[in-house]
């Protein structure tokens, strides 16, 4: 998460300096979130689908550093070829789906990666996960999708990250439920709530519910409480957060709630955090500079299409791999 | 012994399943009850847990089969109405369709789409939407005419690599019969001459590609000989045979069963007058349903598509020039 | 409730006999709740979207049976003039919109009209109703639409009747949750859970969600267990119902049900039940036969356009009743 | 001082609200926060309760719209961009675009759509869907492409009775400025000769008008005398302005930036060649967007779509007919 952090305020800064393409949407305030999310998955096995603020998940799942920076600096040599950008980078065959804009649609793909293990005799020990903001909560899609998970008892765990708004808009104007856990009942899945500023807590909610998702146990959906300490996005300076919000509770920085914890609880050392930060500020520093002296895509080396299939067909095709 | 359209369908995915472990088909009651119109009749007992009960859930069962495509399946997701696909709309065009461009990763997802119009069947059990579909990259949209289009298209469609959206004709489930299933078997992406004539080339497909045909053989009492071609595929679409056909008659008619702004006819009449200009020896012309939904009272359905008359009616115009 | 079976007798043999036009769906078995409903509501006060089965809300709502016989007979003088049909009809000038056939996209509708009574400031002792099946509740528009409502906490009122099945497919295939009225806490909205079959019961539990709603308390969403005693439409003989369903609690027939309380409450006498069938057969009958005597839709006199502004316009138009 | 294609649509809105007390707005973060691009600032102040934050569920903000029309009400419901509206298909064309034929009660509301492409915004944030939404029968599709006509149109539209797409193109929002919002105000389903010419027409819409004048400027050089066409409602489409057009030059090139197959300048082309054949000296050309998703990387975006580099070489193509 620390990484995570460092390369989002790198990101930041570029943004601000006009180098990047495209928008920059931070996790800044959501990081022991993803991060525990991440860190509770094993690539190769499990399927994660990161949204919009899980640059930490990302990294704790395993996405290389240089995937990041590449896309949002516009490297040719990014997942996306410069075809897509920055938060919907994504690498599908290696379990991490490339979002699309529209909320909530990735529940169900990540579902349909489920389903197609069970169906090839490989599911067991395997999870699926996204997260997913409380505005997205109430889109068709993410009903729809973890309605038919529930019914196929796929182990897919949802994390819903209620950073108190979505873009603007506050809770309030999202639902009208007391939690947004109450919804879990009403799919006949697994729920679990947590501070999401504290990541201890986080990291030990979130790993019991993909062990219960992993164990069998159906759908699991876990609602973290916390606040976005950033804009939406860079273009936003999130003037409609009151101070009484960002004073409150869940306005402390999940970043310094984890340093305090890992230094109480012995996991590492004020020096040895400091390390770590320089560390990552020079893998950052290199993966940005690496990123910014590639080539960008060029429009006439495309292929411009966007069919796998080359038409026109000279006779009917039979399946690659039929048996 | 004679096999149906919709047998075609239901034979070609017994095939599917038999043949290829990777396919598994998803849908409003297809499992045990065997679907709407009885395309997965049977399917669910030869083939357990191949052949799933979906829930009312048209985004997420399109957006579920990405997902297992994305895994190295190729599922079939029955609509249970063409018309009922305007939900799965965004998983459809936005996830499904863009994938590949995106990612790399292609989504062989095949989507039957139960289309078109029958007699009292409404606004909202009838519509066409293949010009819908076709108008988004990355998408193939196939619209079979006869039983064994329909068996091989939805197999080869099946095979390929990219989403397809496969509309099979409601009317034509029943009522359109043939010796065998095993007819001309073109690829994918190539059209027919279905008639042969010399004076006018009407180009259309699904079940117009039968009204077409009964309006050329009215006009061949008056001695004119209508060329009927047949699109099988509407994207990519054939201009090759179209032309070729426009060359050999000068004239062109577009016939289609869907609302009468944009779509195939338009698209037809484009490509061929931007490249195929000089071939006309007369206005290109086009023949749609009526712009208002499709209504339910079978007499006024029967006059909101094309029919033999109008399509005569058109042609006769179109010969007079 | 019995208008509605023997007018739906009635459709059902007419359909035998081939003189349908389109398709018959029967509420046969969900009359005691949608009679319920119905009979809550006040017509040119209440909103009320009927569905598939809802013959009996239909009538109780004050639909007159001239409508219904017009419409499934092909008449050109019914509400939708041939241009949709049966089921779909409806008078949303007098409070009753004319359903699509997409499930669940009633819920905003009504939704919205209440919102305008709102914004008119004449919203105050009124309600909007409408039902939905079992397999609906599964869709992206019962959810987005009942959240909707939720947070703009309007009188709307749903009510779920759950018969088992939506066509074939059973309830294991469509939820996850031990019972549908669970998700009623997830959208912060009333619930209440009913035995369908028992009219009294239902008349009761119904009438005290619209009371509710109708009193500021919010939407309301109303269970209703019970079996559709036909097919899922007449075409369908509805063999995946085992016999053990048809023959339990919930395969009991609403209407004989309602017979026995109407008498041992001393509602009515057997002789009087028994007068009344005979007069609503004989008003089915006369809104049969006149319907059959009515002309038919004309092509030749269909405008043919889905426009209500007739264009070319020959100079910008104004608003007609902007003040 | 100047206004911007953004400020006209934010003032035709304040207008709205003020004139007339049927319309309300609905939209995500539209209140307080005035819309993701600023096209509602301060009329939540201004209109205490006439402005809503809508939840991130476009289908039930759609749905929810036709209900309040139902009951007399003119909604404007702003979807944060056009490719949202993908997941209130349903609604929009099933719901809304039906109503008035299945009932007889018209559905007064307006969905005003961010279109199309601007840099870096990629597949999602970038569509033009006019000619996906134009195919439906009940609907009206406006594209204005002047600030003038966006406050216009606007103001027009929602005095329509019929449900109104209203496509707004987020290129035009701060790019575009006018001395005056009151230009020329034409009906809505007329269009415009935005630059006369006599050698060849250009029909295109919305921001591609721009693009097509400054062809037109560029070929002015060479002594070519480009008429620009500005469609304004793609529909109904203004077929007289377009035949008048092209029987002044006999030259046709249609420009649009949604996606190539089908669409507006197909079905520009359609209805030229089949009622105005006689007035071509030249096959008409289409000049469209790739047949892709609309790439992210600004390099990619900006051969993706038509430029002023890329009409100039389609004219002169035509011209040397
Ligand atoms: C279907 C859909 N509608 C609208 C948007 C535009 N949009 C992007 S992010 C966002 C807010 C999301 O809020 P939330 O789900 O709470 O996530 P957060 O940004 O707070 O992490 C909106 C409205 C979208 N991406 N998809
Ligand atoms: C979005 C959508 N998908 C599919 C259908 C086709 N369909 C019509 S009725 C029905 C079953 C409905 O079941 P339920 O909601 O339980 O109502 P019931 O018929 O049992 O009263 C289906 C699948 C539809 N009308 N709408
Ligand atoms: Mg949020
Ligand atoms: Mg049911």
């Amino acid at each position: 998460m620390l990484r995570a952090r460092i390369l989002e305020n790198k990101l930041s800064s570029l943004y601000k300096a006009g180098k990047i393409v495209g928008g920059v949407y931070l996790g800044r305030g959501q990081e022991a979130v993803s991060a525990s999310l991440g860190t509770s998955l094993i690539q190769g096995t499990d399927f994660f689908a990161p949204l919009i603020r899980d640059q930490a998940g990302r990294t704790a799942f395993g996405e290389p550093l240089i995937d990041c920076t590449r896309t949002y600096l516009g490297s040719v040599l990014g997942p996306m070829r410069g075809r897509d950008g920055n938060i919907h980078r994504g690498r599908p065959s290696m379990g991490m789906p490339a979002m699309i804009s529209h909320l909530g649609a990735q529940v169900p793909v990540v579902a349909g990666m489920l389903f197609a293990k069970r169906l090839q005799g490989t599911l067991a020990g395997r999870v699926g996960a996204t997260c997913i903001g409380d505005g997205a909560t109430s889109t068709g899609a993410f009903h729809e999708g973890i309605n038919l998970a529930a019914i196929e008892k796929l182990p897919l765990v949802v994390v819903v990250a209620n950073n108190q708004f979505a873009y603007s808009t506050p809770n309030s104007r999202q639902f009208a439920c007391v939690d947004l856990i109450e919804k879990a009942r009403g799919y006949g899945i697994g729920g679990f709530s947590v501070d999401g500023t504290d990541l201890l807590a986080s990291a030990s909610v979130i790993s019991e519910a993909v062990r219960r998702a992993r164990e069998g146990g159906g759908p699991q959906m876990v609602v973290a409480r916390l606040l976005r300490l950033s804009g939406h996005g860079e273009h936003d300076d999130g003037s409609y957060v009151t101070t009484d919000i960002r004073s409150g509770h869940y306005g402390r920085d999940c970043i310094e709630v984890a340093m305090r914890q890992l230094v109480e609880n012995g996991f590492a050392s004020v020096d040895e955090i400091i390390k770590w930060q320089e560390q990552i500020v020079e893998e950052v520093q290199r993966a940005v500079a690496q990123a910014q002296q590639e080539p960008v895509p060029d429009p006439y080396h495309e292929d411009w299409t966007a069919l796998a299939t080359r038409f026109p067909l000279s006779q009917p095709i039979t399946p690659s791999n039929a048996q | 012994m004679s096999v149906t359209y919709i047998d075609a369908i239901r034979e070609a995915q017994e095939k599917l399943l038999r043949d290829d472990p990777r396919v598994f088909l998803y849908g409003q009651d297809i499992a045990g009850f065997g679907g709407a119109f009885k395309a997965t009749k049977g399917l669910a007992d030869q083939f357990p847990n191949r052949v799933f009960d979906a829930p009312i859930s048209e985004d997420a069962m399109i957006g579920m089969a990405v997902g297992a495509a994305i895994e190295g399946m190729r599922p079939i997701v029955e609509m249970q109405f063409a018309d009922f696909s305007s939900v799965a709309f965004n998983q459809i065009i936005n996830q499904a369709a863009t994938h590949f461009y995106r990612t790399g990763i292609p989504i062989p997802i095949t989507v039957r789409l139960p289309s078109g119009g029958t007699p009292g069947s409404g606004p909202f059990h009838s519509q066409s939407m293949e010009g819908i579909y076709a108008q988004y990259p990355g998408l193939v949209v196939l619209t079979p005419a006869t039983v064994s289009d329909a068996y091989h298209m939805l197999l080869d469609g099946v095979a390929l690599d990219d989403p397809v959206i496969y509309c099979e004709h409601k009317f034509l489930y029943r009522w359109l019969k043939a010796k065998s299933i095993n007819g001309d078997h073109l690829p994918i992406g190539q059209a027919r001459i279905t008639r042969p004539g010399k004076h006018a080339s009407v180009v259309t497909y699904s079940a117009m590609v039968h009204e077409a045909v009964r309006a050329a053989e009215r006009l061949a009492q008056d001695g004119w000989e209508i060329e009927v071609v047949d699109l099988r595929s509407v994207k990519p679409l054939d201009l090759d045979t179209i032309l070729a056909s426009v060359a050999r008659t000068g004239r062109l008619l577009a016939v289609g069963e869907a609302f009468p702004w944009g779509g195939v006819t338009a698209e037809v009449i484009a490509r061929v007058t931007e490249e195929g200009f000089h071939l006309l020896d007369a206005p290109p012309q086009r023949l749609n349903a009526r712009d208002t939904p499709v209504p339910y009272h079978p007499k006024l359905w029967a006059a909101h598509r094309p029919t033999p008359e109008s399509i005569c009616e058109a042609l006769r115009k179109l010969l007079s020039f």
